[in-house]
């Protein structure tokens, strides 16, 4: 469209010359080299990209990206975001954030930014465990795990991520795994997806701390398991999954989930995924392994009018209303009177 | 005495400086419209005016009990004032209650208007009186008007077709109406008023003409019951002139940040989670959008002012406001915006504590916690306003600062002036002083021979530059962790960290060298020097001239500057025998000038959710005198 | 069961004696009324309750209760609650909380301790306003609403309270109004079930606030609508509705909501209500007014174990395992040396 | 002069009064499981010992790099010592980084043992040397020992059976056995350590196993190598009779918490967020299940706060850890615990900010935070810790003070004191005081001649009293509103506002009649009295001890209470011609000195995240000393 050239890059042009200080083996490294290829694919020049993440070692992550970037506090990256948001419309906001920074002290910022759709990619890096504070157990961390802080084994049920954010009005939610050593790599497809989208797109990763929480996720990582304890889910293409392609999810009468065999179904009766269908994508997350296979991909999508949009909407209109606010008419409204 | 609506005389006009009248009655009343009605006519027609709202927490106490009054008081004269009025001389009263509450602070001889139709056995049992206070004698001391307010509301408007209900809202009217009659003032004010908001607003221009048909019964009843022997006048005041109107200070606190960013040319960025007494400037500055105001209203007092170091990163002017509570909240992330030395302004309408407290009540008991209240070494710039119109000039140089210094900077002001009225002068805005702001486009900086940005190079006021996120090659990431000196990267370096803490410290002490020098109300020597910041400027000003009227050796300074203190404060000091610092708080400038100056300063103190007395300030300060 | 005879109440011995300060014609008169009456017609001795508010107009609940109660800070109720839970398995604990309370400020204390199902019943009090503010629009005003702060108009999509709490992870999940001048009240019937329930009963209430949101839920209470725009949910029961009871719910093939005509469909055909089913209860909750009738009554209840049983159990396990602690033990743990 | 492994002499053994020991190398060299046994050794061996560990906030920093460097420092003695020290006489450097960073704190002529084999020409790259220090003469003034350490350990552990990487990491115990041996020291701990650790928690026999070897393998080297002149030996210091155990600062605290609680026949509630450096407290106390511990790790630090305000009102030992940060969230709750006058204690182990700051470095710099940080009067008691052992001490303290005023307090320590481990007498749990706990069972009071119970009704310490929740009877409501003196009930009263804030400040200012005198380490008058606080005691001690050793008239106290501040603390103070106050700050406690007695004190400030050298203090109050 623009006939201005845009710079084109490569991934080591956001390479931010600041030593990478993640621990050997973290899943936080294959993250970091695929949202570099991701932006370095894209037509947005790197000045425009602002990270924001919390505190943690996944909250690193700008640091480690030549774009603008804020290091926060923790828990509150969506709420510096928004502000980012707000203030400068042409600006990429992305989130960086981990699953204490941003489900246990930061649960509720993320819930405000995602049901006021505040234009911003979040990616939650989901490593089940405090990392940085050296291992107690996280929002995430499955019950009766053992910790520092839980000896005898955590008592509280964990929270879903992508559940949670379909709860809260949530527009576009996927889910991907760090690296994927067995079927389909879907992050660099998750993260392309969660750039395009406008509005807030929430990305679950599950990532592997090789140091407190080693192999919490290779059931859907390594090449023995990973066909089926996942389903990789596409608009319009049927749910199907498993070592030789010959499982698929169904839906009975009473709206409930099913594993079926792909020889019991004709092939135009296999459902397909609906990315627009929230109650839908409700069910694809409440599956879970063992039990069933987890969804990977674009779980939902929907498009929606952004805050950003909205706000400057409303500053448009009161202008168009009123004229441009000067000083004048400003100090001067109301009931006035003149003392000579 | 106790005048009834039946007996007579003929009125003659008398003359006074200044008149204190309070409102009072059921928080349903609408005591704070018929309040604010007689401020704005009375500043309209030219008097100086200080006024004092003061409503119960409940949104609608349940009727006729005494946790549930609501009063405005109005002090109007022809002279300068600075305060509400410790006492009134006018009390008017629309129901047990509200008497019960307020006749103690009626002078001897004051006048007393009560809607004598709200005093049934039930209402007076409710307000906690064992009997008529209208008939057991206990009012002999003041001149008492029972006017039957209902009854007459009603027959006024017996033909407006109105129903019971709305006729009985219109009472307050009424009563404005017979006041305004008593201080001969026109109805003009009013009457607009009544029809723009009933009638243009709510579009309801019945209920619009029924209230100004009550207004005039009011004034006509003065007029012809004449209850009082005389009619008063307070003529117009000596004022500086220009073009005036009344100002609320949250009202003038909306209007100085919207006026700073214009100043800067830049957008007003405002995060804000609601908190009374702070919402009215969020509310008034939502009405602003087409001055590109951005009101963002958020999930809580932590998100708020997270996202203005989002909008301070982003190049906004970012502003939140608050109260105890919510400023509790905030500073965590306002020691984020110390370390990252972004600007913005806090402002903290500070209220009644500890906790919840007593929300709709003030105090200045925030004080400690805007200096100290952060974790580590995290100075900033704290400024504090004095009074309604002066919340406008403290945001403006709260803006200034911040930007100027790179900096979080705290501004205070207090329930009692951000809903207390007064006078404004309009400023010409030629007159005011544009605000630079800079931000680099190119490279401020070169390491090993390349050219770079160095986000934390500082200048002559050890202000770091401020880069825009969209400016190419001045890509930067920054946060919470101590960070190099210049280059901004992360550090762990134990000098690194103290120069660090030096420079910020420094930078603060610095901002000191650009406030204007304190101005002395009074000579630089004497016996006592009263030393009071904030809203409580009117009472400590006033109490300063009437101890020098008295003969005392007594001189006030009222503090804008409190972190850091102004430069010479501690010379000044030492001109006194005696250091006196009036605060609604236990003493928190009084031990930031002990720390300081190792004076020994004597606090006056009261905490009380209401403001000084001036005549309590008075007595005080002459015990101090007559003291060793 | 127990041979002990307790107390007999009568909804007044409820009463604390304070003057109720709520302003005339407030819904919350209606619900203290119904709570009153829950509690006198349960086995439950006054002393054991404890109610727990955090700020607002509802929040002042608690004054008005003979029973313990504590109004606490902003948002903050449930954390407060949790404390009262785990300091004494006695006591029965009752949350008191506004659409802003528990949702904006409160948001994420409300969503930890519904993942933990911590054994306290949370009454939702949603008038869609801050109302002790005087008027600013919260989480659950309707977009486009003017209110004091959004004087154009709100631009935030709000949240559905019970699909929030559904991803949360929620074990009981209900909803009722204030008062019914139509359809069925179920708020006697919810506030029971919700005080039965093992684990956080989470309940939202539609509550008119007279004073800056007049009539929000009059279609849901009053008699011309009632019927029409609600259905009460009741578990085995069909999803049954209408001014004839002429309407039912059903789900289509591909697992969404449809509204069918009852004589379309054979009465055996009709889907019932499923209590346990979570994902039916998160597409009921997404049924909102006008478009379909919304939901009331029990929309979700499971049954699992507490958060405080858990604890206790450990600390049981843990007694068991080393004997009661006691100082010595305490002081001369690892190892220690005598200097003589 | 620099030996090589293989040069050799014969060793003779030398006594020696106390060693400073720093082991260094990156943070997987297992630094801190080498320090932490060599200072389990020492104390059981009957040393007096103190310990630094320093590490940085990766948790696996990048190999080699400076800011990677993991370091652990330990002084041992014969004779009473009270910090690391100042330098050290031995580094153990298990790469050129750790040199790097740790070189220039050896004393000259001091012993440093480097694994020869990390020096490679990239590491010594990584480590920003341009030449290999070890070869171009840069350390010619120390005792340089270059042992092959990777090679060795791997030769000896050539038969294990173990893969390479399991056998790198056994480098640290070749070392450690290497030092044992220079030092003659006992295996025995270590190798029990190691089997409990690797066999019996971990079950890999083999690794201990492996390790064990190892450890064994440095110890027969430093024999048969003979690569020193001599041995040395620390004998054991006179210890006051009774058992010991080594304790880190966190772990005394929980021990404290617990052994309170007990006294107290009360449930302990643990309600926290983690943060480094308080999580170990949750760690610790989340092992005590049999005691009764309730340990609740929450969803952040206002919950972990508020959770607090729960079990406190339904009757536990209510407490919670945090550091800087999330002190800053608890403000708000904190201020709720003040007004409903709940007792519960809130620790702060304290790290360098600002914001996130140095998270892993220590600081003093929240003292104003826990004094002043809240919205409106929010008095509450502050006290600190001294040191690891005293943090049992001062959380008993905490908890009586809290339980017998009804109030939440403040307990600060900082990461050097909660990470630094010492030895500790064991108490004979009969010599500890019980503490008395009473809840009202009926009601207390009459109101209109009918009995009630008024939760807000003082005892003679102005405490309210606890009734619990399950209590018949004694139901009642209590919040963040004022409330009405006696009754609870809630209140806008202003003179019972101005009633309740005076009691609740002077209910904490009386509690500095139950702190027990102040005590002086010298005279009670002189030229210097250095007033200390908190971690910094065994420097200002150690520097008090040795500037009168020198002829100084100097005396030291150390504060535990800093709110209120003690009895007579003012007189002591004016006995001095001059006024030191040390503080890992920009001046805390100073200011708060200043404020209170308006003495002219002077700071000793630092803020580099390391706590004091002896050498400083000492050097900087001979400054003072010398002027005027
Ligand atoms: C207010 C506050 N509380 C606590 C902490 C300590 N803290 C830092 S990161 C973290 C949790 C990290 O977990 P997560 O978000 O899952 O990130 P990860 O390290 O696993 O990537 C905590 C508790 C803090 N920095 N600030
Ligand atoms: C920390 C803090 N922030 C803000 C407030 C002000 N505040 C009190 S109640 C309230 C919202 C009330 O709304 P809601 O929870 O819906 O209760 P309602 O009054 O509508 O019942 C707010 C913002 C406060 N008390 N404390
Ligand atoms: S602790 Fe875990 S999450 Fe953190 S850097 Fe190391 S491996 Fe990655
Ligand atoms: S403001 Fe609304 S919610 Fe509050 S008491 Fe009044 S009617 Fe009820
Ligand atoms: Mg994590
Ligand atoms: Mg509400």
């Amino acid at each position: 469209m623009s006939s201005i050239s845009l710079p084109t890059y490569k991934p080591a042009d956001f390479a931010s010359g600041q030593d990478v200080r993640w621990c050997p083996g973290c899943g936080d490294y294959a993250i970091l080299a695929a949202v570099k290829k991701v932006l370095a694919s894209r037509d947005v020049p790197k000045e425009k990209y602002v990270f924001v993440s919390g505190i943690g070692c996944s909250s690193r992550f700008p640091y480690y990206l030549d774009t603008y970037g804020i290091h926060g506090i923790h828990g509150r990256a969506p709420a510096i975001a928004t502000g980012v948001r707000c203030a400068n419309p042409d600006l990429e906001v992305w989130v960086i954030t981990g699953d204490g920074d941003g489900l246990s002290i930061g649960g509720n910022h993320m819930m405000h930014a995602i049901r006021r759709n505040m234009d911003m990619k979040i990616l939650l890096f989901n490593n089940r465990i405090y990392g940085l504070t050296k291992g107690q157990y996280s929002p995430t961390s499955e019950q009766h795990k053992k910790t520092k802080s839980t000896p005898m084994g955590s008592i509280d049920t964990p929270i879903q991520p992508t559940g949670f954010v379909l709860g809260c009005g949530a527009t576009f939610v996927a889910r991907a795994t760090d690296v994927n050593r067995g079927g389909v790599n879907v992050l660099p497809e998750v993260l392309l997806a969660a750039a395009d989208h406008r509005g807030t797109a929430f990305v679950e990763i599950y990532q592997d701390c090789n140091v407190f929480n080693h192999r919490a996720f290779f059931y859907a990582t390594e090449k023995e398991t990973a066909k089926e304890t996942t389903v990789h889910v596409k608009h319009g293409k049927p749910y199907i999954f498993g070592n030789n392609n010959d499982k698929a999810i169904a839906i009975n009468r009473c709206g409930a989930i099913e594993v079926v065999n792909v020889r019991d179904v004709s092939p135009d009766e296999l459902l397909v995924h609906d990315e627009a269908d929230r109650c839908r994508a409700f069910m694809l997350t409440q599956m879970r392994y063992p039990e069933y296979p987890e969804p990977m991909g674009v779980i939902y999508r929907e498009s929606q009018p952004t805050y950003h949009d909205l706000l400057w909407a409303q500053i448009n209109e009161a202008k168009e209303e009123h004229g441009e606010g000067t000083l004048e008419d400003l100090f001067s409204e109301g009931s006035t009177w003149v003392v000579e | 005495m106790v005048s009834d609506a039946a007996s007579s005389s003929t009125p003659t006009h008398q003359d006074l400086q200044s008149v204190a009248i309070r409102f009072c009655g059921d928080s349903g009343d609408g005591m704070q419209f018929a309040g604010t009605e007689f401020t704005n006519t009375s500043v309209m027609f030219g008097n100086e005016v200080v006024t004092f709202p003061d409503y119960p927490a409940e949104i609608r106490a349940p009727l006729g009990t005494t946790y549930g009054v609501s009063g405005f008081q109005i002090q109007f004269s022809s002279s300068e004032i600075y305060t509400p009025g410790d006492n009134v001389q006018v009390l008017i009263a629309m129901n047990p209650a509200g008497l019960k509450v307020n006749i103690e602070d009626v002078e001897p001889g004051g006048i007393v208007i009560v809607n004598k139709d709200a005093f049934t056995p039930g209402n007076v049992k409710k307000a906690g009186y064992t009997d008529n206070p209208l008939k057991d004698g206990s009012l002999a001391h003041y001149h008492v008007c029972k006017v039957p307010v209902t009854r007459l509301t009603k027959e006024s408007l017996v033909d407006s077709g109105m129903g019971g209900k709305a006729i009985g809202q219109a009472k307050n009217m009424f009563m404005l109406g017979l006041v305004y009659w008593l201080y001969d003032r026109s109805l003009e004010q009013t009457i607009r008023a009544l029809t723009e908001f009933f009638g243009e607003k709510k579009k309801k221009p019945r209920v619009a003409e029924m209230n100004v048909a009550a207004l005039k019964a009011g004034y006509f009843f003065g007029e012809t019951a004449e209850l009082f022997p005389v009619r008063y006048r307070v003529s117009r005041a000596k004022q500086e002139p220009g073009t005036y109107r009344k100002i609320a200070g949250n009202q003038a606190t909306a209007l100085g940040l919207i006026t700073a960013a214009q100043l800067a040319k830049k957008p007003l960025f405002y995060g804000s989670y609601p908190i009374t007494p702070a919402s009215d400037i969020l509310h008034a500055l939502s009405t602003y959008k087409h001055f590109g105001v951005k009101t963002v209203q958020l999930e809580d007092e932590i998100a708020a002012m997270c996202s203005l170091i989002g909008a301070s990163f982003a190049g906004d002017i970012a502003v939140t406001a608050t109260s105890g509570p919510g400023m509790a909240l905030k500073t965590e992330a306002i020691g984020l915006g110390v370390i990252m030395e972004l600007p913005m302004v806090i402002v903290n309408v500070q209220r009644a504590g500890p906790s919840t407290g007593l929300p709709t009540k003030t105090e200045q008991s925030d004080l400690l916690q805007a200096v100290h209240g952060r974790n580590a070494e995290t100075p900033l710039i704290v400024l504090a306003a004095r009074g309604p119109g002066d919340c406008f000039t403290t945001a403006i140089e709260s803006v200034r600062l911040a930007l100027k210094y790179m900096t979080p900077v705290v501004m205070l002001t207090d329930g009692y002036i951000a809903n207390g009225a007064g006078p404004w002068r309009i400023p010409d805005p030629a007159d005011l002083l544009p605000i630079e702001v800079a931000h680099p486009t190119e490279r401020n900086h070169e390491i090993d021979g390349k050219p770079v940005y160095a986000p934390y190079l500082r200048d002559e006021h050890l202000a770091r530059p401020w880069a825009l996120p969209g400016t190419p090659g001045l890509e930067h990431r920054i946060g919470g962790l101590e960070k190099m000196d210049v280059s901004g990267d992360v550090s762990y370096d134990a000098e690194n960290h103290q120069h660090m803490v030096d420079a910020r410290a420094a930078k603060i002490a610095k901002a000191a060298d650009d406030f204007p020098p304190i101005e002395l109300n009074g000579r630089d020597t004497g016996d006592v020097l009263l030393v009071g910041w904030g809203g409580t400027f009117g009472a400590i000003y006033t109490a300063a001239q009437r101890l020098v009227d008295e003969g005392h050796r007594v001189t006030s300074i009222h503090l804008r500057h409190l972190n850091p203190l102004p430069n010479g404060l501690g010379d000044i000091l030492r001109g006194f025998k005696k250091v006196v610092v009036p605060e609604l708080n236990r003493g928190q400038l009084r031990m930031l000038l002990r720390a300081e100056y190792l004076v020994d300063a004597i606090g006056i103190n009261k905490v009380q959710g209401r403001p000084f007395l001036v005549s309590e300030l008075v007595d005080r300060v002459k015990e101090i005198l007559s003291e060793d």
